[in-house]
C-alpha cells in the first residue's frame, strides 16, 4: 500500500519535473532548440528547478520530522527560530555591504545563521543530558521572536531600499538560484535526509513517548539530538537556497499523515517527495501566471495549497498528531 | 494661504530637495531620518522615519506647515496632523511631467511662486530639449532595462520617473508591461527581450559587485555583451529638482 | 544454561533515587532477578514500584548504587543490545497519535535486523486482537489499547521483561491469559519478569513476590511468607488477611472492612 | 424521599449507539438505576462498559432510544443542574497540564456557588492526600492521581456516580476504603453508583452487578444470581467460578487456568 | 498568593502608565504644563497610552484562552489567521483606496476582516455540533496561511506606496491612536475580558479534557464557542487597533504561568494585566529610545521580552501546557 502511493507520487513528482523544465513561462520543445533554448533550459531553469525540489524536499521532511519530535501539530521548521536566525545574519551582510564572499555572501550567512540558532537552540533546549521536547519548543520560540524583531528593527532604522531588499529575500525566492551553490545545497539535504530515513524508526518510538522509545532501543537523547541535527542542516541549507517559503515545512506533512498515516517510515520519504513536487509546482505556477513579473512561490504554495488542505480537513474524521 | 509659512517640516527626502532648490533652507525646521540631499539636510533636526514619524515631536516643533507626499507618508499621519489643527500639503505628483507644476504648486504655498516657477520652466525646458531630439530619431526603439536591484531582480516598471526618462530618451523599457512600479522580473525573460542597454541603479552598496553573477547569467543578451551596461547614481529614484541630472546622465551614457 | 540459572540477569545494588533534591523515593535497595524468575512487585501507591521498574530499565539513572544487567552495568549496553535483552512496559499509555494497532505492535521489531521471535500476527492472535490490526489506537478501548502494548512486548521478546501493572484495564479472560501465557514464556524460554501489580489475589498466584514501602523493600519470598497479615498491615496499613483452603486455593479475606 | 426511593434516577430506554457507521457499540439497552443503589458493571474489553457510562452521562449521545435522568431526558438538562445531579469519571487521565492537587480537587466546586458538600482538605483527607496539596499531578503516582480524581468527585457529590474502573492503578488499601467511602455515600445519603470494573472479587461485595457483552446487556441482579460459571463463561470466554464458603465470604476460584 | 501577585502587578502597571504619560520621549511635568505640553498630553499620549494598554490586555488574555481552548503551548491570538484576515481586508481597502468612512475605514475594514475569519474558523472547526480543538487549530492555520499569502500577492503586484503600507500595518503600529477609536475598541475587548474571566473555570474544565469538563457540568461545545467568541472580540478589536503585535499573545500567558501556575482564573486576568502593561512599556521605549524615530512596539516587546523569557526557561523546572 505504502509503497504504491510512494510510487504515484514520484511519478507525479517526475511529470511535474518535467513540466516545469519544458513548459515554464514559454513552452521549450526540446527537440528544436536554439541556442536561446538551451541556455535558459540549462542555466536557468534547470538549476532552479532543481534548487525548488531540494528545498522543497528539505522543508516537508524537516516539518515531518519536527512535528513528531515535538510532539506539537504546530511545529515547522522555522518554529525554532532557525528562519529567522538566517534571514537576520543574511540581512546584517545585505545591509552592512559585505560582499567578500561574492555571490556566495547571502547563502554562506545565512547557513551560519541558521547554524548558529540551531546550537542556541539546542543549548537552551538541553537539560540533565538530553534534548527535552517542550523546552526546544519554548526556546525555540523565543529566540525566534528575538531575531526576528532584531532584524524588523534593523529594517525599520535602516535605509528603505535595505526594507525591500531584506523583505523580499525573507519572503522566499527561488530566482537566483544557479550550479555554483547546488552542490552544497544537496549534501547538507540529502544528508539531512538519509539521516532522517535512517532514523524515521526512532521518530515513531519517540512519538510515543521518551519511555517506550527507551524500551524499544533507542537512546532518547541521541535520536533526538540526531534528528535535530537533521533537521537543522536540511532547514539551514533550504533557507540559504531560497529563503524563508512558507505553507510546505508545516501542511504538507498533515496532508501527507492524512493520505497516508502517521508511520514516520513512509511520512518523512512521503513529506519529502510531496515537498519538492509541490515546491516545483508552485515555482512553475508563479513564473507562469503572470509573465514577467514572478510571484514568489511561497506565495503560491499557500495559495493553492490550503484550500487543498482544508478541503482534506473536512473529509477526514481521524486527525494526527 | 496669506501668510507665508515660516516653519515648515519635510516628511519626504524628495519634498525636502524641492525645499532646498527652492531655497527654503532656514525655514525647514525639520525632515525625516531619510532625507540626506543635499548635504546639509542631514544636520536638520529630525523627526523620524517616512512611514512613521513621530507626532509628538513634529507637534512639538509648532510647525507652520507639513509637506508630505502621496508616496511613502501614509494618509493617516495626514489625518492627524489636521485633527490637530496643523497645516499640510500634500504632493501628488508621481510622474516626471508631472513634476513642474507639483514644484509650482509648492511655490505657490510657500509663497516663493517666483523662484518655484523657474525651477519648473527649467524642468520643463529640459524635458521638453530631450523630447524634440528623440522625435527626430524615429528609428527603431532600442530595449533598455534598468536594475534597481539584482538579488533578486528587481526593476524599474511602469509609472516610475525612470520608466519616464527612459521614454522620454526614446527608449523603450522592456519591463513596462508588468503590472507594479518595481516589479519582480524573470530572467528567463530578460533573455528573451534581449534588452540593447542595461542600467543599474548604484545606491548605498557597492552594487558592481553584488550585481556581477546577474550579469554573468544574461552573459549573452545584447546589452552585456556589447559593454552597455552602465551604472547610473540615484538621481531618478526621487521625484525632485535632480531627476534632471539624472535624465542627462542616462543620456550621457547612451550616447 | 545451567550456569545461566545461578547467575543474576538483574541485580540492584544499594540503588537510591530522588526526583525532587529532599524526598529520598528509592531508598536503599538492593535485589537480584535470576533465570526464569516471575516476581510480582507489590506496595502502596507512590511506594516506589514504577520508579524501580524505571531504574532497572535505565530510563532513570540512580544517585546511588548501580544496576547489571548480566553483570554489566544497564546504563553501559548499546540500547538495542539492551532492549534484545530488557523490555519495559509503562504503566501510563496516553497515545493520541493514530497509529494503526499492526504498527504499533510492529515496532517490537525495531531491535532487531531479523524478526527472531514471534509475529506480529501471532502476538496480536495471542492478545485477542487478531480482528482489529487495522484499527487506530485512539478508537480502542482502554483494555484493548493494554494489549495492543502487550503484543509490542510479546514481539520485542527480550529476556527480562518488566512490566507496570499490565493487568490494569484488563478483562477477567486477559488478565488470565496473559498470566499463562508470562508462566509459558517464563517455563519454556527461561524468560524472567517483574510485574508491579495491585491485584493481591493474582499475586497469591505467584511464586515469587516483593513488598515494598516508601522505597525500601518489606521482604521478597513466596506470597505464603510475605503476604502475611502483619506484612500486609505494614505495607498497607490495612487489615486484610489471606485465606488458604486445604486444597490449595487461596484468596484475600477483606474481613470487616466492608 | 421514600417515594424518591421508588423512582428511578437514572433511566436507559431502548439505546443503541455507533461510533462508526457499521457496528453497534451498544445495542438497545434498557435498565434503570434507583435511589442508593450501588450496581458494578462488569464485562469483557470493548464489551462497551465506558461507552455505556459515557451515553448515561450525555456525553454521548445515543443513536437511538433514550436516557432519563430524574425523569428527564438528560440532554435537556441545562449542565450545572446536571452536574449537581451527575457526576462521571472518567477511565482515562491523561493531564499534562501542572495543575496543583487542591486546584484539581477544587475543580469539584464549579458546579455550585456556594460549597455544598464536603471541603477540598475533608477529600483529600478521604483519599489519603492530605500531604499533597501543593503537588503537582504530573509528578504523581499513576495511584495517586486516580486518588485526586475521586476526591475531585467526592467534592462534586452528585446524586449518582457514573465511575469508571475507579479501582485501576489503586493500591488494596484506597480499593477498600473507596468501596467502604462509596457504600457509607450510598447508605446515608442515598447516592446511586454504578461502577465498571474487572476484578470479581470485588464484585462480588457488590449487591448487585450488571454483566454485558457486545453491547447487550446478559444479566443484572445479586453477584450469586449473575456471576455463575455459565454466565461468567458466555461474558468473558473464559472457565471460572466463584466458591462461595459457609459464613459469607466469597472468592473467585481460577480453576486449572494457571 | 495570587490575590497579591495580581496586586503587586497592578501597582506595576499603574507606575508603567504614568511614566508613559508624562515621561515619555521629553519629560512633561504636570504641574507646570503649557498649552503645547496639555495639547501632547491629551491629544497624542493619552490616547496611545490607552490603546496600548488595550491591546496588549486582549493579546495577553486571548493569548492564555486560546493556548487552553487548543491545548497548544504555541497557540496564539493570531494562529487562527484573524489577523491575516485583518490585515488582508485592511489592505484591501488600503490597496483600492477605499476611503469612505474616513479614518475609521482601516480599524473597520481590519474589525470585519477579523469577524469574517473567525466565522470562516468557526464553519471549519465544527463538527457533530461543536468546536473541537484539533480542528480549529488544523483549519485556523490553513486559514491564515491562505489569507497572509493572497495578501502578499497582492502586495507583489500592487503599488510600492500599498505594499510598505501594508506592511506597517502587518508590523503593529500604535502612533496612529486618537480618542475616536478607544470607545469601540474598549467595548469590545472589555466585553471580552468579562466573557473570559466568567468562563475562566469552564476553561481549567477543557484543559482538563471534554470529558472532565463536561461531567463538571460545563457545556463543552457552548464554552468553548463562547472562549472563542470572546478571543475573536478581543483580538480583531486589537488589531483594528494596533495592526500585528507578536510576542505578548503567546508568551506573556507562558511568563504569567512560569510566575503563578496553570489556573486560568488566575492567569486569563494576570495574562491580560501583564500584556497591558508590557505593551505600554514597550511602547514607551520604542518611541523614546532613538527619538525622534518611533521603533514598532511589536518590535521591542520581543526584544526585551525574549531574553526574559528564555531566563525563565532555563531557571523553571516544571513546565505548562
Ligand atoms: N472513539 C471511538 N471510535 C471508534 N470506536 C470506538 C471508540 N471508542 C471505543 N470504540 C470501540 O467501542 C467498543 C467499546 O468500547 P468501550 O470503551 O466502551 O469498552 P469497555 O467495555 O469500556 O472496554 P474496557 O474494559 O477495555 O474499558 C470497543 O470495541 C472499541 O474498540
Ligand atoms: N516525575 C516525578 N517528579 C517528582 N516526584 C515523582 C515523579 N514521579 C513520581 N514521583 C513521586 O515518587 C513516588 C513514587 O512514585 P511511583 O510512580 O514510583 O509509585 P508507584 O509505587 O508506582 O505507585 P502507583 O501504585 O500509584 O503506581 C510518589 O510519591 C510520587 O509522588
Ligand atoms: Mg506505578
Ligand atoms: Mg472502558
Amino acid at each position: 500500500m505504502s509503497k504504491i502511493k510512494i510510487t504515484v507520487l514520484m511519478l507525479v513528482a517526475i511529470i511535474i519535473f518535467l513540466s516545469a523544465l519544458f513548459i515554464g513561462p514559454r513552452i521549450i520543445n526540446p527537440f528544436r532548440m536554439g541556442d536561446m533554448e538551451k541556455e535558459i533550459l540549462f542555466s536557468i531553469r534547470f538549476p532552479r528547478v532543481v534548487v525548488a525540489i531540494l528545498v522543497g524536499m528539505a522543508l516537508g521532511a524537516s516539518g515531518a520530522i519536527l512535528q513528531g519530535v515535538l510532539r506539537n501539530p504546530l511545529a515547522d521548521p522555522y518554529i525554532l527560530g532557525i528562519s529567522s536566525g538566517a534571514s537576520l545574519s543574511a540581512a546584517f551582510a545585505l545591509l552592512s555591504g559585505i560582499y567578500s564572499f561574492g555571490r556566495f555572501t547571502i547563502p554562506l550567512t545565512a547557513f551560519l545563521g541558521a547554524s548558529a540558532v540551531s546550537v542556541l537552540v539546542g543549548v537552551f533546549g538541553w537539560r540533565r543530558g538530553g534534548l527535552w521536547p517542550e523546552r526546544l519548543l519554548l526556546a525555540g520560540v523565543g529566540l525566534s521572536f528575538l531575531f526576528h524583531s532584531v532584524l524588523m528593527l534593523l529594517m525599520s532604522i535602516s535605509t528603505d531600499e535595505g526594507l525591500r531588499r531584506a523583505v523580499l529575500w525573507i519572503f522566499g525566492d527561488l530566482s537566483m538560484a544557479d550550479w555554483s551553490l547546488i552542490p552544497y545545497g544537496l549534501v547538507f539535504i540529502v544528508s539531512g535526509l538519509i539521516i532522517s530515513v535512517s532514523r524515521s524508526k526512532a521518530l515513531n518510538a519517540l512519538i510515543l513517548g521518551d519511555e517506550f522509545a527507551h524500551s524499544l532501543g533507542f537512546s532518547i537523547h541521541k535520536e533526538r539530538f540526531m534528528l535535530f541535527i537533521s533537521m537543522a542542516l536540511m532547514t539551514g541549507a533550504s533557507v540559504s537556497l531560497g529563503g524563508t517559503i512558507g505553507f510546505i515545512g508545516l501542511l504538507i506533512p498533515h496532508i501527507m499523515r492524512f493520505v497516508a498515516g502517521a508511520d514516520s517510515r513512509v511520512l518523512i520519504p512521503l513529506s519529502a517527495i510531496g515537498g519538492g513536487a509541490f515546491l516545483c509546482l508552485a515555482d512553475l505556477i508563479g513564473k507562469s501566471i503572470m509573465t514577467p513579473m514572478e510571484i514568489p512561490s511561497g506565495i503560491i504554495t499557500a495559495i493553492i495549497g490550503s484550500p487543498y488542505f482544508l478541503y482534506l480537513l473536512r473529509r477526514k474524521d481521524v486527525l494526527s498528531i | 494661504y496669506a501668510e507665508t509659512p515660516a516653519r515648515i517640516i519635510s516628511l519626504a527626502p524628495s519634498m525636502t530637495e524641492i525645499l532646498f532648490a527652492l531655497g527654503l533652507e532656514e525655514r525647514i525646521v525639520a525632515v525625516t531620518s531619510f532625507c540626506d540631499y543635499p548635504e546639509e539636510a542631514k544636520k536638520k533636526p529630525k523627526i523620524g522615519g517616512m512611514s512613521n514619524p513621530s507626532l509628538e515631536a513634529v507637534v512639538s516643533l509648532k510647525p507652520d506647515i507639513v509637506l508630505m507626499t502621496t508616496d511613502g507618508n501614509p494618509k493617516e499621519f495626514e489625518e492627524r496632523l489636521r485633527s490637530l489643527r496643523i497645516k499640510t500639503y500634500v504632493f501628488k505628483q508621481r510622474r516626471l511631467s508631472e513634476l513642474p507644476q507639483g514644484i509650482r504648486e509648492v511655490g505657490s504655498v510657500l509663497g516663493v511662486k517666483d523662484k518655484a516657477d523657474l525651477l519648473a520652466n527649467e524642468i520643463e525646458t529640459t524635458i521638453n530639449k530631450l523630447k524634440t531630439q528623440n522625435s527626430k530619431l524615429k528609428t527603431q526603439k532600442k530595449k533598455v532595462l534598468f536594475i534597481v536591484w539584482p538579488e533578486p531582480l528587481i526593476v524599474a516598471g511602469p509609472g516610475t520617473a525612470i520608466d519616464d526618462a527612459m521614454n522620454l530618451l526614446g527608449y523603450e523599457n522592456i519591463a513596462s508591461k508588468a503590472k507594479t512600479t518595481y516589479p519582480k522580473y524573470s530572467i528567463e525573460e530578460v533573455i528573451h527581450q534581449s534588452p540593447d542597454v542595461i542600467f543599474i541603479g548604484k545606491g548605498h552598496v557597492n552594487m558592481k559587485e553584488v550585481s556581477n553573477s546577474i550579469l554573468k547569467r544574461i552573459a549573452k543578451v545584447p546589452a552585456v555583451k556589447n559593454g552597455a551596461v552602465f551604472y547610473v547614481s540615484d538621481n531618478l529614484y526621487r521625484l525632485g529638482p535632480r531627476v534632471i541630472k539624472g535624465i542627462e546622465e542616462m543620456a550621457e551614457c547612451l550616447k | 544454561m545451567s550456569l545461566a540459572f545461578d547467575r543474576p540477569i538483574l541485580e540492584l545494588k544499594d540503588v537510591s533515587f530522588s526526583y525532587l533534591r529532599d524526598k529520598k523515593i528509592i531508598d536503599n535497595i538492593s535485589f537480584s532477578v535470576g533465570n526464569g524468575e516471575f516476581i510480582g512487585l507489590l506496595g502502596a501507591n507512590g511506594s516506589g514500584k514504577s520508579t524501580m521498574l524505571k531504574l532497572s530499565s535505565g530510563i532513570l539513572r540512580p544517585s546511588t548504587g548501580e544496576i547489571k544487567l548480566w553483570d554489566k552495568d544497564v546504563l553501559s549496553y548499546p540500547n538495542k543490545d539492551r532492549a534484545k535483552l530488557l523490555c519495559y512496559l509503562p504503566q501510563l499509555l496516553d497515545i493520541n497519535v493514530p497509529f494503526k494497532v499492526k504498527e504499533l505492535v510492529g515496532m517490537g521489531l525495531y531491535p532487531y535486523d531479523i524478526p527472531p521471535h514471534i509475529t506480529v500476527d501471532e502476538a496480536l492472535e495471542a492478545v485477542g486482537l487478531s480482528e482489529k490490526p487495522d484499527s487506530y489506537i485512539t478508537n480502542l478501548s482502554s483494555g484493548e489499547r493494554r494489549r495492543v502494548f502487550i503484543a509490542m512486548t510479546l514481539v520485542q521478546g527480550a529476556g527480562i521483561l518488566l512490566l507496570d501493572e499490565p493487568f490494569a484495564n484488563l478483562d477477567i479472560r486477559y488478565q488470565i491469559e496473559l498470566l499463562k501465557l508470562l508462566k509459558e514464556l517464563k517455563d519454556k524460554k527461561g524468560i524472567a519478569i517483574i510485574m508491579a501489580l495491585h491485584d493481591i489475589n493474582i499475586a497469591l498466584k505467584f511464586e515469587k513476590v516483593m513488598l515494598i514501602k516508601e522505597g525500601r523493600i518489606l521482604g521478597t519470598g513466596s506470597p505464603d511468607a510475605i503476604l502475611t497479615r502483619e506484612m500486609l498491615k505494614d505495607a498497607f496499613d490495612v487489615g486484610i488477611e489471606v485465606v488458604r483452603r486445604e486444597y490449595g486455593e487461596a484468596y484475600i479475606s477483606y474481613e470487616n472492612n466492608f
